[in-house]
Parts: structure tokens; C-alpha cells; sequence
């Protein structure tokens, strides 16, 4: 099939399944999270399509699309105002299952992850443990055919609505710290396990903090072999990095600020899409987000070619979420005091009530805030120099 | 220039942070923004018996006679303990406009009780999607028996829901919109017929609304200022409002840094505190830069206002242009160098940052000021 | 997309990167550069041998058919190595302006010279005051017995001084001295009677000259394309022109990258490799990404020019944009990095500086391409 | 005298004092040295005036002027183009002698950098010593009444035109790196000690390298004792950052850029003063600008309350040169390729041709690349910030 006419078959499929909504729900995004009920439908509905996981190979439930079929459907879905799904269970760990989990593992998580029965969150980060993650301590102490757990999880998106959490666990504190950490699975019911949600700036919960309590889990759990969990979670951590398509976002944000310029007057009560300095600095960024377009497109053709994103990943890690804090950053100048108006409920794609001030503002300040943490998570801006003076400039 | 404080300012400075200190902490403060007002109501009464909410007033008017240096002095203050009550909308904007243009009987019956703190007052000027153009205004003020009737809709009413007395900006004259000639300033009770508001609140944490008005009536000496002359009258106290809220800023951004400085030699990461990473000690000491030459401006600003130096205008400018700058840089790397807990709501960096987001886009753009400094002889 | 090198284009890249590491080292291009010509003629008879002055040019000249992706492959290694020959001058714009428009019997007389390296070229079409704006063209060209009479002044005329073929615009139609309608190219040979010069160095060790054209007579045959539609017969020239210059900065970035790396790693302070402070492991890391994301623009670039994208044009506006962005931080940066000997002559890392300086400020500023991006759909 | 009556006075002799040679020297500098006949006459204009030396104490021929009409002084000779004077004798060696010399060397010295019969330059850095100045290896022996210094000194501003260098060498291998080092008056002419110039990116010359091959120096030429020179170039350090008043160049920069956007055209064939990106972007550096004078002002009230600059000064320094830099790049962005031609003959006062482009370029270029070197020497910008969040913030 040609790319143009994959490119139609989608544009329909989403016509047919994309519900209002749904479609408000992506419209009304304020971070990489859409509102969960509308996620969970559409997750369903691409479910039903068979279209859940076009990056799982087919055997295991992908779509068996060529990368450029694959990267049609998640430009469409974006600007078809599609919400995100959560990468947890779809981007992260089925990847990790695949090359590390046993047959029995793959054959009870997989499906359970297309169909949306299982929805999962990441337990890495410790209170002491940010962008050192070797230095966690939250420990899993083998009792019997079982692990008791005992500590604490935080930044864990989504917890409160996953009924699974994969999580790097001490197992041991010999030898060099990664050395005794393992990998493994736990019930998000299991006894002793607490979710206390974490209030964001924006006034919504997104993180959470998950509390370890003598935490029995069965030592089937374990993802790969006991204290070789740092193996399994690198290349995670690889995945998480270099997995995402910044350019989708960006191109998003475009639309966004277009509308925002179109519809707001400067101080000389032109509209701003026809203030020069606007335009200049919208420019600027435009070129940026182009450079890293192609770039992005470098690194699939290295794909292609067989080959992997290499250093090219800490770059499009770093200059996407800047670029996306930068078109944040103009927005906010263009809604002005707009922008302050907090409306949590008309944030919900279910609301029916009026909302204060133009639609287009209606985000602006929850993004500008929420996309901070752009350059905090999945490796910090500041971690992803050091890997490039590092592992690039062989500093 | 330069300036020295006089010993009454030195005074009040000491007097505010020592006050604010110790009955300001951040959790008293959490707990205030969690009620209705987003504000706590003995505090303000505290700043009314303190002398704060009459400091800028003329004495004859019952106020201390302080001017542009001593509304710094507190708002910086206020922006380091990151103070929720409303000084700058009902003291700064509604205050010092009723003072400069309020008929005798509308001076009468709010002034006192305004700076008693027993009053609040909110400035209803912006209009939806004109946010950067306070002299767009579609409202409307026709000539009525003994008065005026307003007519018209405005947006993001600082103060709003709290307030007893609101100013608002209507047209009584030309037909041209975003004219600066032909607008009023009306003084408009909170129970006035046909006034009506949806309140909501800020992300940063203040209560504001829409307010709705149709077929307001009001007496002839609602109007404050001369008819039509509203942009004369304001310029005075909206210059003497952005040094309010670039003072804030600065006393958040001192805060800022304090808070930053102090989480990084605490916090350990690979085995070291972070502070000991050369790049974030450069981000600190830019961040340290940015204050200092933005405390720079601010002063002269208050400086050059009081003095009614020649370059005041451009000077006040050129402050917000700067604030704008240094509050986004600041804030952000507070948050980015606190990493995870920067961004929740426990930790009293996240508000500031929220705070300093609200300075930004209020009183006009970055780019706005730019321009406007543009425009002055440099 | 996304290209992939062909075969021949693989090994036009390894054999220019083989010929210019072996022949062109930074000393040989020093004492070049003390030449009057301010580069090495023998050099220039290679490049010639080698084919890569007849690379792009269309096989029915003479030439090998290459596009934009060869021009661009050259170029990244003339920027590597700070080659000082004209081929921009000569080969880009002169070749490719005669190859477009030039009528038979120029073209007959000069195109297999420029291509043998026999001949030199320069085009002249800036003016004084107005070097944002080639369509600003006050010199003037009317009809004449049998041709055209010139008259008129172009200023900064790169290569001018070794040029035996000038080509000039001027105006033949259409009084508005900035409009692009009525402006034609004509070729007018160096020794032209009316025609002088007046010669000079350029900062990065080019020759250059001021032209003045004072009744310089011309047949009908030197007109180059249609009369009145430079700016319709250069536009594609342009593009090309930017995309070998843009090469040119990216091979002088990357060739600044790994000199400051090698540097950082050798150069001792406070008992370590400079290389091992933090600040300046990012600020490597930084010029990395900028380089890396301008490679990317320019292979996109010149893979639509080839390809005839629509958005092609876009491209190039946004390609020179970010050139003019990144080479200022990787150049900067890298002298910043090699401290005192970084502002010195007689290292390379000043020279590949100037370079990109230059080539900042060649074909349009940055904001002016910047504006041209904005006017395309986005 | 009020300050105006001061400002006017000034001017008065300015307007006489300054012949066209001597303001087209200035109007011509392109780094921090303007043309060294000229500024020759004009050290001699001043020297005449009683006016050469305003900083110093009025015993040792300094004015009497109060702070304000030192820097009303200053401001009116930068505007009026005057060229600068070298800071190496009159700012630096001079306030150090008057600390540390004896009677002797200040009887002698003092009054010979008054009339300019000395020239000085300064000989710090070394090849291997450059911001770890601590790391100096040139060395000076006694033997007998003398010593014999080895070495050789980089960076050496004007060491041209000087007839006398001061320098730190190694007098003592132990202890502490600072705790060896001497302070030395050296006499240019002496046997062993020669000069090569070091041509700069702009193709003139500024800086030398001096060499020293047993150059025999009188032991008598010791400022301060031997192996406390640290401590002497320590005050010189600090004199060298906190001393230079930044706005006043900047003014000179505002009023440069403006004739340039006043008289260059843009790609609309408007005057790059009406185009409002340019403008926008003059405008945040102004600000940045006027910030940084009301903190250079703030300095000056420390002075006065008789306090120093502390802090500030490596504020001023990193954020004066840095402003400097962008300014430049704006400039080069109106002149466009006016900027390319070089013509080192016009740069000259005495240069009585033709000028090829406008007169309001012919600096551009040179500035733009002279001044990269305003980051780097006097404590880069990078050990400026290290000094910040040492001894400001106490990280």
C-alpha cells in the first residue's frame, strides 16, 4: 500500500472512531496524560481495530506497518487531536517482556496490556533516587517463593489508576550499586501497598507516591534474573528516550499558538499573528522544531537501516522538550491574563458548562506549567549532556 | 541618584520581613489559599493596623504620604513570604486611583475604610482578547438622568469576588475602540442592579471574575477622573502598579534562589551534593545576576517615580521588560534544579514560579515593554 | 524522504575529505593566504582536475549533472578544511547564472573556461546602504546602439579582483529603486572600457573589490536571461548559493568541535583537563546538538532543492536562519573554550571565526530569513 | 561646583583639548587600545591639564574630584570620543605601588607614569598559566644583589610600545602554588628579555609574547617582599574587574548602532531603525544595558558609603563584556557585507583616502572579533561565575 493511501485508511478509521469526546479530551491535553476515561475508550476502540501496538511485532499483536506507516498513524492520531496513551504498559514494559520475560510472562501480560485489562506504572525514582538511580534502596528481600518489599516509589505517573507496577528493587547490596538490583512485577492490590497521590502544580494528580509495606510477591515476578534488573530497565530507559516523537507534539503546539495568534490582539490591537516581533520569535522556534524534525527523520532512517538512534536520542530528548517549553513560553504571552483563569473542570472533556475567556486559552497555563517537567523527567536535560560529552565527544 | 533609604523606609523594610516572618510561614499561607477568599482575612486586617494598606496614601487623606520607594519596600516583601492578600488590587490600583480622581463622596465613603482594610476594591479594565491593550474598551457609559448607564463585559477581574467597590473602564466617548481618548472610570458598587460576576480562581492562587455589566445605573459622581480622560489618570498609578508587582517578583526570585541554594548543597546525588556540579553553580550565579540587575532597575524605577525624573516612564518600561525576563529564567531553573518535588504543589517553589508566571503576563507582555521602551528618546 | 548518498555522491564526499587532508593543510592555506589572490591557483588547477569545478553544471555543457546534494557535499569539506578558492563565486554563482540565462556566445566563450579553472568569475549586485536587499538596484543599464550602456556603483564584489568575467545587475526597467521587476544581469568582461576597480581584503581572507561602471558599452549578447527578470533567473542560483555556503559553515563547525574537544582534553588548569569541568562538557555538548540540527536542515534542504519539494524555498530561509544562529554559538564557543590562543592568527580556530562570520552575514541576516519563513503556510 | 558646572567645565576642555586626530583615534578603536601616537598626545594633553589621573590621590597628582566627577569625567571623554588610556600603568601598577612601593619606587615610578615617560605592561600570564594564574612557572634567581629571571610571559598587552614590565615570577618552589610567587619591575631594554608580537584575528598587533633569557633585574625592584606577590597582584586582580565602568562603552555602542540602523537599509528597503524585529532586539539589550547601570551605579554608592564592590564586580564584568558582544552582533547584522572589508590603512587617524563603504562601519568587523577576547581575559566569564557561586552564594 503507498504511504498516501495508508495515510486515507487512517484518516477514516479516526473519522469513525475518534468520538467528540474523545477528540475534546486530546484537545484538552495539559501534559503527556489525557483524561483517563476518554484514554481508556479510545484505547478500546484502537483495541478493537487491532491497532493498539503498531510498534509490538505483529506476532505478539502488532500491526506489521513499515516505520513509515507507523509514524502516518501517530502524526494523524495527534492532529486529529487523539489523546496520548499512557507509555507505560504499551511503550515501556511490553518491549522489556518481550526480550526479557518468559513464555508464561509474555503469554498472561502481553494481551492483557492490548486490551487495556492491565494498566501499569513505573516504580524507579526514590525520594533519594532521581537522576541517580543507582542509588535506590527501596529493597526486595527474598522469604520463601516470595519477595517482602519494603520502601517507597515516587514520581509513579498514573498510579492511581494502574492495577500494576513494574519496579527496580535492591537485592542485594554487594558489589557496585546497579549490581544488585532487580527487576520486578507487583500487583498494585497486593497487601501493604499504599497510593498516596502527589497534587501537581497544575492543581491535578498525575504522580504518586507508592508505599512498600512488606510487600509479598512471588519471585516469578522477577523480570529477568535476580540483580540483573539495571539491564533491563537501561534498556527501558533507552526506549523511553529514544521512543518519543517530538516533532508530532511540536507540530500540535504550532496549530495551537496559530489559533491563539489569530484570535488575540497586541497592544496595538493588531491581531498577534501580525505583529512582527511575535512572528520573529514564532520563527525562531519554527526553525528549531524544523531542524529537529529532520532529525528525527535521521534517526529513523538509521532505524531503517537497521541501525539504532545512537546519540541522536539524548539530542532529540533535549532540544524537543525545549523546543515544546519555548511554544509554551509564547503562548503565554499571546493569552496574557487569560492564561490565569484556572478552570479545572472545564478541563474535563465531559464538561457541558460555559468556559471563561477564548477556548484557545483554556490550557495555556496548565502546558506552560506542566511541560516543566519535560526536561526533569526520563533523564534530566542536564543528565542527557553529561551522556553526549560523555558517550558522543568521548569527553 | 543613587538612592540611600531614609530611616523610615529602612524601618519599614525591617518591620515587614521581621513581621512576615514570623507570622507568614509557608503553611499558614497553604492553608489560606485553600479558603474561599485565597486569601486570609485577619492578615489583611494585621496589614491595616500595621499602617501597610495607608502607607501610600497623602496624609490628608489619612495615609502616611509614601510613595513609589515605599510600595517597593513592602511588595518585595510580600513577594518573599509570597503574600496572598490583595494590596496590589485593592490598595495599589483602586486605592491610588480613587485617591487621584474619586469625587469627594466616593473618596468618602471607601477611602478610609479601604486603607482600615475593611474594604476591598477590584479595577475591572481588561476586555476578552485584548488582554495586552488596556485602552480597548467596548463598554459602554451613556449619559443618563443624573448619571450614566453601563453597559458592556470584562475579563479577569483581580479581586473580583472580594471586592465591595469596583473601578471599571467603559466608553463615553469616540467610537473608535482601542482609542485612548473618549474612556471613563466609573466607581461601581459590588450591589449595584444589573452587575454580575462569575468568580473563579488564578492559577496562582488569587480569586478574580467576569463581571457582567447591563444597564448599570449610576449617579454623576460615580465617575472617577475626568470624562474620557481615563489613560491620563491611570498611567500614574499603573506605572506605580508594575513597580508593585516587579518588587513581588523580585522578593520571589530572591526566594527563589535562597531555596535553591539550600536544596542543592543538601541534596545528594551520585555520591555528592549537587551543588558541587559546576553547572548548576553557573546556573545559580546567572540567577544571582538576573536578580541583582533586575533589583538595580527596580530601584531606580521607585527612585525616578518619586523623583518625577523625566525618564520615569521608560524606566518602568524597561522593568517589566526585564522582570518578564528574569522571572521566567529564574523560576524555571529553581524548578528544574529542585527536579521532581519542584513541580508539585507541597513545596513553596512551585508557587512562586506560578506567582512569577502571573507577573509576567500581567500589565502587558514582555514584548509590549520592549516596544514601549523603544518609543522613548534612547 | 529521507536521502540516502548515492554511490557516486559516497565517493565524491571520501575523495574530496581524502584530497583536501592530504594537500590542504592549515599551513599551506596560510601561506595561500598571503598570496595577493588570497588563494593558491595551483590548487584551484587541481580542483579543476579532479572535476569538482564541473560537477554541477548539466553534461550537455560539459559538466556532470550534480545538484544541490553535490554542491552541498563539496562545500561541508571546503568548510572543513577553510578552503579559500572561489568556488562559490566562480563555480556557484557565476557557472550558475551563465549556465541559466547566459546566450550562446558568452557562454561559448566563459563556461568551459570556469569549468577548466581557466577563467574566474564574480557577480556584482549589492549596492551601498543596502545590503539586506539585492533587489535595491540603482545602477542602470539603457539601451544603446546595438546593446546597453552601464552606469552605476556595486559594492563588496567577492572574488572581483581575480574575476575575467563580471556579472552585473542594473536596472533596464521600472523606476522604483527597490522593486524586482526591471532589474537584468549582464556580463562584463574585466577589461571592459568603463569598467575599474578598486581592490581590498575581506576579513576572512578573501579578495574583493568596488566596482564602478561609468559608460561601460555592451552588446546585445551580454544580456544574461530575460531583460527585467534577474530576480525570477536568480532565485534558484540563490538557493544553491546558500546551501554551499551553509555546507561551508557546517564543515567549519564540525571542524571547530573537534578542535575544542582535542584541545579541552590536552590544556591543563588547576592540575586537570579543562575538559573535565562540567560547564564546558555541556557547552560542547551544546555545539554538538546546534551542529547535528543544522546538518539536518541542510541535507533536507538540498535533497527538496534536488527534488523540487515545494517547500524547498521554506527550507532554504529556514536553513540560512539557523546557520546564522549556530554557527555564532559553535564559533564563539569555541574560541570562548581555547581561551587566549583562540584570538590569535595563527591558530585555526580564529580563522574557521571569521569564516562564519562571514558567512553570517553574506545573503541575508538572520532575521530577514526568519521573516522570509514566516511568509510561506506554516 | 555642582556636578553640571563640573560636566560643563569638562566639556569646555574637551572641546579644545581634543584636535580631530585625536577624536578620529578614538572614534576608530576597535578593542580597548585606541591608535598609540594618538593616544600618546592625549595622555600629554592631560598630563598638561593636571587631569591625567583622577583616580589617584591628589598627593600623588591625582585631581580632588569627588566620585561623581570622576565618573562625569569619564562619561564626557568616552562620548566625545576620546581615546581610551592603557589601564596598565595609570589603573593598575600605579594604585599597587602606592600600596606596596617603597618611598623610593613610589618617587620614582609615580610620576613617570603621570607623563607618560614610562609606558607599562603587564606580564602575568604564561602559556601554561592562564586563568591558574597559581601555576606560573617563569622564574626568578637571586644572585647577588640581583635576579635572573627565565621564562616567558603571554598575553601581554602593548608590550610593544612599553619601556617597562611588571611581573610575576616564581621565587619559591614551596608550599602553596601562591605562596612562591614575587612581584617585579622589570626594564624592557634589559639583555636576555625579548619581544615577539602576536597578531590578532583583525591582522594588527595588541598582544606580545615577552621572552626571558637571564634577564638580570636589581633585587631593589621587588615590589613587596619576595614571595608575597600574590597578595599584590590579588588587589590588582580585584582593581582590574571592579574598575571599569561598562556602561559608558555601552553608551558609545547605543549611539554607534543607531547612526548604523539610521543609515543601512533592510531587506524592505526600510531604515533598519523602523524594522521592529531590529528594534526588539536593540531593546533587550538596552535594558540589559540600563540594569546593569543602575548596578554599576549601586557600585559606585558602596564605593562612596566606603565599602567596595564585592560581589558586583564579577557581576559587572561578566554581564559589561556580554552586553558588549551583543551589541557587536547587532551591528553586524545592519552593516551586512560592508562588514567584510577589511582596510587596516583606515583604520588609522592619519588616514587621509578614501573609505570604501559607510565610515559607520569601518569598526564593525574589527570590534566584533576584538571583543570575544572581552570574556576571557581578567578572569573569563566562566571563573567570574565560579567566583559568584564561591563566594556569593557559598556554594
Amino acid at each position: 500500500m503507498t504511504d498516501n493511501l495508508f495515510r486515507e485508511e487512517v484518516r477514516a478509521f479516526l473519522e469513525r472512531a475518534l468520538t467528540p469526546d474523545i477528540v475534546r479530551a486530546g484537545e484538552l491535553m495539559t501534559s503527556v496524560f489525557a483524561d483517563y476515561d476518554a484514554t481508556m475508550k479510545w484505547h478500546r476502540a484502537l483495541h478493537s481495530q487491532g491497532w493498539i501496538a503498531p510498534d509490538w511485532p505483529a506476532e505478539y499483536g502488532g500491526t506489521g506497518w513499515t516505520l513509515n506507516q507507523r509514524y502516518i498513524f501517530q502524526e494523524e492520531c495527534k492532529l486529529a487531536n487523539a489523546p496520548s496513551l499512557p507509555a507505560m504498559g504499551l511503550q515501556m514494559l511490553g518491549p522489556m517482556l518481550m526480550l526479557h520475560g518468559t513464555e508464561q510472562q509474555k503469554d498472561y501480560y502481553l494481551p492483557r496490556i492490548l486490551s487495556g485489562e492491565d494498566m501499569w506504572c513505573q516504580g524507579y525514582s526514590e525520594p533519594g533516587a532521581g537522576s541517580d538511580l543507582a542509588s535506590l534502596i527501596t529493597s526486595a528481600v527474598r522469604d520463601g517463593d516470595d519477595y517482602l518489599i519494603n520502601g517507597s516509589k515516587i514520581w509513579t505517573s498514573y498510579a492511581q489508576h494502574s492495577n500494576k507496577i513494574f519496579c527496580l528493587v535492591r537485592t542485594s547490596k554487594e558489589g557496585r550499586p546497579q549490581a544488585g538490583i532487580s527487576f520486578i512485577l507487583v500487583d498494585m492490590d497486593s497487601q501493604g501497598l499504599q497510593v498516596e497521590p502527589i497534587v501537581g502544580l497544575d492543581g491535578t494528580v498525575e504522580q504518586c507516591q507508592v508505599f512498600f509495606d512488606n510487600v509479598r510477591v512471588p519471585a516469578s515476578n522477577l523480570l529477568g534474573q535476580e540483580n540483573q534488573g539495571w539491564d533491563v530497565a537501561k534498556s527501558l530507559l533507552e526506549f523511553e528516550r529514544g521512543g518519543h516523537n517530538f516533532t508530532i507534539d511540536h507540530k500540535k503546539q504550532m496549530a495551537k499558538i496559530n489559533k491563539q495568534a489569530n484570535s488575540q490582539r497586541d497592544a496595538d490591537n493588531q491581531l498577534w499573528s501580525q505583529n512582527p516581533v511575535f512572528t520573529a520569535k514564532l520563527a525562531d522556534i519554527a526553525v528549531d522544531a524544523l531542524a529537529l524534525e529532520y532529525t528525527e527523520l535521521r534517526v529513523k532512517g538509521a532505524f531503517e537501516a537497521g541501525g539504532n538512534a545512537g546519540a541522536l536520542s539524548s539530542l532529540t530528548k533535549v532540544v524537543g522538550t525545549e523546543i515544546g517549553q519555548r511554544f509554551n513560553e509564547l503562548s503565554l504571552e499571546v493569552m496574557g491574563e487569560h492564561a490565569l483563569v484556572k478552570q479545572l473542570d472545564a478541563l474535563q472533556p465531559s464538561y457541558q458548562g460555559d468556559t471563561i475567556g477564548p477556548d484557545c486559552g483554556l490550557t495555556t497555563m496548565a502546558e506552560y506549567i506542566n511541560n516543566r517537567a519535560s526536561t526533569i523527567y526520563g533523564g534530566s536535560a542536564e543528565i542527557q549532556r553529561d551522556i553526549i560529552a560523555k558517550r558522543v565527544l568521548r569527553l | 541618584m543613587f538612592i540611600e533609604y531614609s530611616e523610615e523606609q529602612t524601618m519599614l523594610h525591617d518591620s515587614a520581613d521581621k513581621y512576615l516572618r514570623e507570622n507568614y510561614s509557608f503553611e499558614n499561607r497553604q492553608a489560606a489559599l485553600a479558603r474561599d477568599a485565597g486569601f486570609n482575612a485577619e492578615q489583611w486586617q494585621m496589614f491595616a493596623d500595621l499602617g501597610w494598606l495607608a502607607m501610600t496614601f497623602e496624609e490628608e487623606a489619612g495615609g502616611f504620604g509614601g510613595g513609589a520607594l515605599e510600595t517597593m519596600i513592602l511588595c518585595e516583601q510580600f513577594g518573599k513570604y509570597l503574600v496572598l492578600e490583595p494590596y496590589l488590587e485593592s490598595v495599589v490600583l483602586v486605592g491610588g486611583l480613587l485617591e487621584a480622581g474619586g469625587q469627594t463622596a466616593i473618596k468618602q465613603q471607601y477611602l478610609a475604610g479601604l486603607m482600615a482594610g475593611e474594604l476591598q476594591g477590584a479595577l475591572a479594565y481588561l476586555e476578552e482578547g485584548h488582554m495586552a491593550n488596556p485602552q480597548y474598551v467596548a463598554a459602554k457609559a451613556e449619559v443618563a438622568a443624573n448619571g450614566y448607564l453601563l453597559n458592556g463585559h470584562k475579563a479577569v477581574v483581580l479581586n473580583g469576588p472580594e471586592a465591595d467597590l469596583f473601578l471599571v473602564t467603559a466608553r463615553t466617548g469616540n467610537d473608535v475602540l482601542d482609542s485612548a481618548a473618549g474612556i471613563s472610570l466609573f466607581a461601581v458598587p459590588k450591589n449595584a442592579p444589573g452587575l454580575s460576576c462569575k468568580n473563579y480562581k488564578t492559577y496562582d492562587g488569587r480569586s478574580a471574575c467576569e463581571l457582567q455589566l447591563d444597564n448599570v445605573a449610576l449617579d454623576a459622581q460615580a465617575l472617577v477622573g475626568v470624562a474620557g480622560e481615563f489613560s491620563e489618570l491611570a498611567e500614574p498609578i499603573f506605572s506605580r502598579a508594575i513597580v508593585a508587582v516587579c518588587a513581588e517578583a523580585v522578593g520571589a526570585m530572591d526566594a527563589l534562589l535562597n531555596a535553591t541554594v539550600d536544596y542543592t548543597k543538601q541534596r545528594k546525588q551520585f555520591g555528592q551534593s549537587i551543588s558541587s556540579f559546576q553547572v548548576l553553580r553557573h546556573r545559580m550565579a546567572d540567577m544571582y545576576m538576573d536578580i541583582e540587575l533586575t533589583r538595580s532597575l527596580l530601584m531606580a524605577t521607585a527612585w525616578k517615580l518619586d523623583n518625577g525624573s523625566e525618564d520615569a516612564q521608560q524606566c518602568v518600561a524597561a522593568l517589566k521588560a526585564k522582570v518578564g525576563k528574569a522571572g521566567r529564567y529564574v523560576s524555571h531553573n529553581a524548578i528544574q534544579l529542585h527536579g521532581g518535588i519542584g513541580t508539585t504543589d507541597e513545596f513553596s517553589v512551585g508557587h512562586y514560579f506560578k506567582r512569577l508566571a502571573a507577573i509576567g503576563v500581567m500589565f502587558g507582555s514582555r514584548d509590549s515593554h520592549l516596544s514601549r521602551y523603544m518609543q522613548f528618546e534612547i
